[in-house]
């Protein structure tokens, strides 16, 4: 398959709603499979999404957050007894900081790599 | 009907009689002759087969042949190779199912030889049955590659068969040099005890895609078509750690090596755009956590290393499976040009979350399996080593999970408008998905299949909401990122890897030395160039059919040289 | 034993390797492939010869039964026995020769070994350069 | 009944060579033919199991006992070499005489030679009677010729012709060789001229009989500077003789070697005193190569596999002339293993010039999608050739190479190795242009019919299943090579 192609050939069967259709890219060419105008009107429109209400996100981070406190609340009240191989591992909220910590540091530095060793998409051909 | 029946059972009698995995081998044969419906039944029937045939051995049972004057050991049939036996069997299942629509015959008898001889590699007792199988599934895989049709995947297969088969290769060559110092063949336990050992490790080694051994994997992954990447996903690199499980357990250089595998693909699997090699370099960060627990080598370790290939083989492939599916719906897998997907592939999106879910998450099978390796990590011990797992647990998760399904199915909507995934591809995903959950709700069962006794008890409390904690604070540091705009923008491109020595670095080298060496041959040893090209000339000259060694000759000549021969026969013995 | 007692006393021995050197040499010279065959024909003759002659019994009679008397020596009748079969299958050959010779000289118009193989060769060489042609020729259209 | 099959499995071909010529009916002849190949089979697998168990199994014609009279006598090697034979025969004679000049209503004709050459050859395997060996291979020779000729193309004729020349000559030595050791001990019978040999091993009269013999034997077996009648007979014969001949003849010739340096005038006698391999290793070595290299250069693809042929026989040799019993075993088992290769292909050649028209290789571009079984028929067949694991071609091979590693013969091995990549160069070059080029254009899509591709998947599958199943072959293989080196049988 072309990098280009497919995508920007893609018919556009509902451009007021921003729909596109994919080319079937296939088991070994098989027809593709072309939505019907009532599926496709089925499909809520680019920006009508629940997912996609700014409000909406604000709701799913908010409940993350909740439920981030919460964990570590659990660890704060002594809600339950905290059993690990090493102290440090008993310490408040350690498995919270960690994960947080650990995530930030991998994007950061997976950041600079890609200063070294991103190429071109075609590089090698 | 009844004559059916007949069949089926004279067949199933003949299949007993095989070792696990060959029912499938010799059945792929006939899947070029089938069409239709009957073939998909029958490939099908092929892995089920096998499966009932294998549950119905009883542990310890042993087949042999020989070949030449050794004795081979087709069939070992302890619990660590029933356990592996029955997660390829089911991956075989499930995968089949997924490729059921799949109407190439090629590739349907590569994929069915190459998850039989994995499974038959499993069973064997010894290293020239193990090798005989290791380079069958080499082979066989590369069609699942070459499969695809196009020119990257051409040339990426034959890269990944050199590299495959150049595993095969120092396995031989190991299994020699091994059976002249010691006289033995047995796959037991090695230990890197000697050069042939040495050999046969770095073989595993490759399979199991160590750092810098590893870059066949992502690089051939992606490039296979969108059912063939789920055989893949399941077979290779897991017997390459049975295989290491089984002679290397309890060698300390895997931790390690295990470690810096379990969080280097991290860093490229945050900043690569193609969520098929994404899941690939998740899938090297998960083999890692295996090499570690068989480094450690203690029974909890190696239990723990055997959960965690059951669990993950399952997983992932799910995952493979629904990013195949949204290559098979869009015809694309490019991060940067998803997104949004869950509005038209709302069953494929939940499945994809579970499988996501599955890496670590309570309830499912990773959390089961894989903290094992953490905690055996802690027994021994091994601080670095667990701190290093821990934070690539947080890591998996996050640039896994989270990243594959958000980057396709919510993020910033495409636009792109397409059907759910085929039935038979749902049915697989969702057989996937239940044996995820089932395992992680259940573990009991998984670990009465261990080769070890268990007493491990996951569901405590407290390892629950630490993990929770880990996990969840993944999410929020993901949150964080992305709304404080630090998170790396998807973009299209090529990431430099360890393929780059042998893509690009050797071809310069190679091209410097030519370059050199033609410099030099200008300079003077042109003549030794030129003598080398008209002794190759000479050679096909008289080879050719008009030339003197390539041509009858009449008849006198060869009555000359009897005659000649004759004298100098009796010259000799005088 | 002198060399020419060497030659005298084994004389017969001598005569046959004369004749299977003609033999062989006819073979090994002769282009024309009737010449060939007779060649052939002196060389298994000589053979023949060293067989008989071998059988001979010094002093001895013709291996047939005397009735009645002692103390007769007999030639040995297995080598002549032998040659019988030896000279059914040198004729047999020798009849197959020919009338392969009858059929070189229909198909190519000729029974001189160089110009038949000349022949060949050149049909050879034709399906040779078709060969290349024909690679040549994909070669460029692919 | 059983008792006489050493005298059936020669006389039932032999007499029913002249009852078809005058039977004449075509399919009568044919069925005929094909029940006595069928059970010529039968009687050598048979014969086979008896030599097994007993040793060897003497047969006395007439009941003249040994040395009057003539004897059949089968041990384990001959036995191995008529199964061969048999075997390949029975796969063979199915598919006739098409693809030949034979017309129609005279194809009894070629089925009476066929089978005086296959009793021939089975009789000069089964025979315990020197001179009864030449009269047999003369037999099978005579017969030889007259099917080479029935080849297509005029210069399946001219090859006849040069093959009787240079096939006489070769009988006609072994007959000097023969005379000479008759000569020297008044018997003709193998096993006692062997232990009539002992006292006048060192005469010249002896070595002179044994330079004619080996010379002659080499001839038939197309040992290197020797071999130049086998490309064209093999070239232009019809496929169904190439196979067959292929398969059988030179084995037979190869078994004549084995029989008369080990049994007749012992091992230590040639390779210690005559210093045979001095000869043939540089010889076995030098047709390894040439001949490789020469199947690389050739055009056509029959020619190729006549000139392959010539590389196999030099490993045969070469596993002779490392006189061990090793070496003699991976001779004997390449024997089997190459005959079902070297036949299947030569079955390949002949269903390409069915449907195709033409062996030469370039007229068999896009084959793989043209004639699909035949085409991976050639490939599975052309691996063997190679050696790869999982086919015969590597018992063969390994036999070969762990035989001379037991000589301490490192530079032989590596030899052998280089050689195998040859192999792989030409069989390479076939796939290639099946598989890898396009058909031409016009070119019709018809696999051959069911007569040809069923003898063909008969021997290329029998090539796999002999790659995994080495009992039979390799383990018969030794026994037969530890019985003719003296072991107890």
């Amino acid at each position: 398959m072309s990098e280009e192609g497919p995508l920007s050939e893609a018919p556009e069967v509902d451009e007021a709603r921003g729909h596109r259709q994919a080319p079937q890219v296939d088991l070994h060419g098989r027809e593709g499979h072309t939505l019907s105008a009532a599926e496709s009107a089925r499909i809520p429109a680019v920006g009508e999404g629940w997912f996609e209400q700014p409000s909406n996100i604000n709701k799913i981070i908010w409940a993350l957050v909740a439920v981030c406190v919460a964990s570590v609340g659990a660890d704060l009240f002594s809600l339950y007894h905290k059993h690990g191989h090493y102290g440090f591992q008993e310490w408040i909220g350690f498995d919270a900081f960690y994960g947080f910590v650990s995530c930030v540091l991998l994007v950061l530095v997976a950041k600079q790599l890609r200063k070294v060793s991103m190429r071109d998409e075609n590089y090698y051909d | 009907m009844t004559e059916g029946a007949a069949l089926i059972d004279g067949g199933a009698r003949l299949a007993a009689m095989l070792p696990p995995g060959w029912i499938m081998m010799l059945g792929a044969l006939v899947v070029p002759l089938l069409r239709g419906p009957v073939r998909q039944g029958w490939m099908l029937a092929l892995p089920v087969l096998g499966l009932f045939q294998m549950l119905a051995l009883p542990l310890g049972s042993e087949m042999s042949a020989t070949f030449f004057a050794y004795e081979l050991e087709l069939l070992r049939f302890d619990s660590i190779a029933r356990a592996f036996g029955l997660v390829f069997h089911s991956a075989a299942i499930l995968s089949v199912v997924y490729a059921m629509k799949n109407d190439s015959a090629l590739e349907g008898s590569a994929a069915l030889v190459y998850s039989g001889s994995a499974i038959s590699a499993v069973f064997a007792g010894d290293l020239i049955t193990l090798f005989i199988c290791w380079e069958l599934t080499a082979v066989s895989s590369v069609f699942l590659i070459w499969a695809s049709g196009n020119e990257r995947a051409n040339r990426s297969g034959m890269r990944y068969l050199i590299v495959q088969v150049g595993s095969g290769v120092l396995l031989l060559a190991g299994t020699i040099i091994h059976y002249a110092e010691t006289g033995s063949l047995a796959f037991d336990h090695l230990g890197l005890v000697g050069f042939g050992t040495g050999l046969i490790f770095v073989a595993f080694g490759i399979k199991a895609a160590f750092p810098f051994l590893h870059n066949w994997l992502q690089d051939a992954y992606p490039n296979a078509t969108v059912t063939g990447t789920v055989f893949l996903s399941a077979f290779t690199t897991k017997l390459a750690i049975y295989a290491l499980a089984r002679g290397f357990a309890g060698t300390e250089i895997l931790i390690p090596i295990g470690a810096v595998m379990a969080v280097f693909p991290i860093f490229y699997a945050v900043i690569e755009n193609d969520l098929r090699r994404v899941l690939a370099y998740g899938l090297n960060n998960q083999l890692g956590y295996m090499v570690v627990g068989v480094g450690i080598g203690t029974e909890f370790a190696l239990n723990g290393t055997v959960a965690h290939v059951v669990a993950h083989v399952i997983y992932k492939g799910l995952l493979f499976m629904s990013m195949g599916a949204v290559l098979y719906r869009v015809g694309t897998v490019k991060a940067s040009e998803l997104g949004g997907l869950y509005k038209s592939m709302p069953i494929t999106t939940l499945l994809c979350i579970v499988g996501a879910a599955s890496i670590s998450a309570p309830l499912t099978g990773g959390f089961v399996s894989k903290s094992m390796i953490v905690s055996a990590a802690a027994e021994e011990h091994y601080t670095v080593v667990f701190l290093v797992l821990l934070l690539a647990s947080a890591g998996a998760f996050l640039y896994l999970g989270i990243k594959v399904c958000f980057f396709a199915f919510f993020g910033q909507d495409r636009g792109f408008r397409v059907k759910e995934a085929p039935l038979n591809m749902l049915i697989a995903m969702g057989g996937a998905a239940a044996l995820c959950l089932g395992i992680g709700m259940f573990p009991g069962t998984l670990y009465g299949l261990l080769p070890y006794p268990v007493d491990y008890v996951p569901y405590t409390v407290s390892h629950v909401v630490t993990i929770l904690q880990l996990l969840l604070f993944s999410v929020l540091a993901f949150a964080f990122l992305r709304k404080a705009g630090l998170y790396p923008p998807e973009l299209r491109s090529t990431l430099l890897d360890s393929d780059w020595i042998y893509r690009r670095m050797l071809p310069w080298i190679n091209d410097g030395l030519a370059f050199a060496y033609n410099r030099a041959v200008d300079r003077g040893l042109g003549p030794a160039r030129g003598l080398l090209s008209q002794v190759m000339s000479t050679v096909e000259r008289i080879h050719r059919p008009d030339g003197v060694l390539g041509n009858p000759w009449p008849t006198g000549a060869t009555t000359l040289w009897a005659a000649i021969m004759l004298f100098a026969l009796l010259l000799l013995s005088y | 034993m002198t060399f020419l007692s060497n030659v005298a006393g084994l004389w017969n021995y001598w005569a046959v390797i004369t004749l299977m050197m003609i033999g062989l040499y006819i073979m090994i010279s002769r282009g024309n492939l009737v010449k060939k065959l007779m060649g052939m024909n002196i060389f298994q003759v000589s053979v023949i010869m060293l067989y008989v002659s071998m059988g001979k019994v010094a002093g001895g009679t013709p291996p047939i039964l005397i009735e009645g008397a002692e103390d007769v020596a007999y030639s040995n009748p297995l080598p002549h026995v032998l040659m019988l079969t030896a000279i059914v299958v040198g004729v047999a050959t020798t009849a197959v020769g020919l009338a392969l010779v009858v059929r070189v000289k229909e198909a190519y118009g000729t029974v001189e070994e160089d110009e038949v193989v000349a022949i060949d060769q050149a049909t050879d060489r034709e399906e040779a350069a078709a060969a290349r042609a024909a690679e040549a020729a994909h070669g460029e259209g692919a | 009944m059983s008792e006489h099959f050493p005298a059936l499995q020669v006389l039932l071909p032999v007499l029913t060579a002249p009852l078809c010529l005058l039977l004449r009916h075509p399919t009568l002849v044919r069925v005929l033919s094909l029940a006595v190949t069928v059970g010529c089979l039968g009687i050598s697998l048979a014969l086979m199991e008896q030599a097994r168990e007993v040793g060897t199994v003497v047969y006395e014609f007439g009941n003249w006992p040994r040395p009057l009279g003539i004897e059949y006598a089968v041990d384990t090697t001959n036995a191995f070499v008529l199964v061969i034979v048999s075997m390949i025969a029975a796969v063979v004679l199915p598919i006739g005489c098409r693809n030949s000049q034979v017309p129609e209503g005279r194809e009894y004709l070629f089925y009476s030679a066929f089978l005086l050459c296959f009793g021939g050859l089975l009789g000069v395997a089964i025979t315990g009677d020197v001179f009864n060996i030449f009269v047999f291979l003369e037999i099978s020779s005579l017969a030889t010729y007259i099917l080479i000729a029935m080849g297509r193309d005029r210069r399946a004729i001219m090859a006849a012709y040069s093959y009787l020349i240079v096939g006489t000559i070769g009988a006609t030595f072994l007959l000097i060789g023969i005379g000479l050791l008759y000569q020297m001990t008044g018997t003709l019978n193998i096993a006692d001229l062997a232990v009539r040999l002992e006292d006048v091993k060192e005469t010249r009269t002896v070595i002179v009989a044994f330079a004619f013999a080996m010379v002659g034997i080499s001839i038939k077996l197309a040992v290197l500077p020797l071999h130049h009648w086998l490309p064209n007979a093999y070239t232009h014969a019809p496929p169904v003789v190439s196979a067959f001949l292929s398969a059988t003849a030179t084995k037979v010739a190869y078994y004549l070697m084995l029989r008369f340096i080990y049994t007749i005038l012992g091992a230590g006698f040639v390779f210690d005193v005559l210093q045979f391999d001095v000869i043939l290793t540089p010889l076995s070595l030098a047709a390894m190569f040439i001949g490789s290299l020469a199947a690389i250069y050739q055009t056509d693809f029959k020619r190729l596999l006549a000139y392959s042929s010539i590389a196999q026989i030099g490993y045969m040799t070469l596993g002779l002339s490392l006189n061990s019993e090793l070496g003699a075993a991976a001779g004997i088992v390449h024997l089997f293993n190459h005959a079902l290769m070297k036949g299947g292909l030569f079955l390949v050649a002949g269903c390409v010039l069915l449907r195709v028209g033409s062996t030469a290789i370039v007229d068999m571009r896009g084959l793989g999608s043209r004639m699909p079984l035949t085409a991976s028929a050639l490939v599975i067949a052309g691996l063997g050739m190679i050696g790869v694991p999982g086919t015969v071609g590597f018992v063969s091979k390994w036999a070969l190479v762990s035989a001379a590693l037991d000589q301490q013969a490192w530079q032989i091995t590596v030899l052998i190795l280089l050689s195998s990549l040859l192999a792989l160069v030409y069989v390479w070059r076939l796939i290639e242009v099946m598989y890898l080029t396009e058909a031409p254009e016009g070119a019709e899509r018809r696999e051959a019919p069911p007569l040809y591709l069923i003898p063909t998947w008969i021997l290329v599958l029998a090539s796999v299943y002999f790659g995994f199943n080495t009992e039979s072959t390799l383990g018969v293989a030794r026994a037969a090579a530890h019985q003719l080196l003296g072991g107890a049988g």
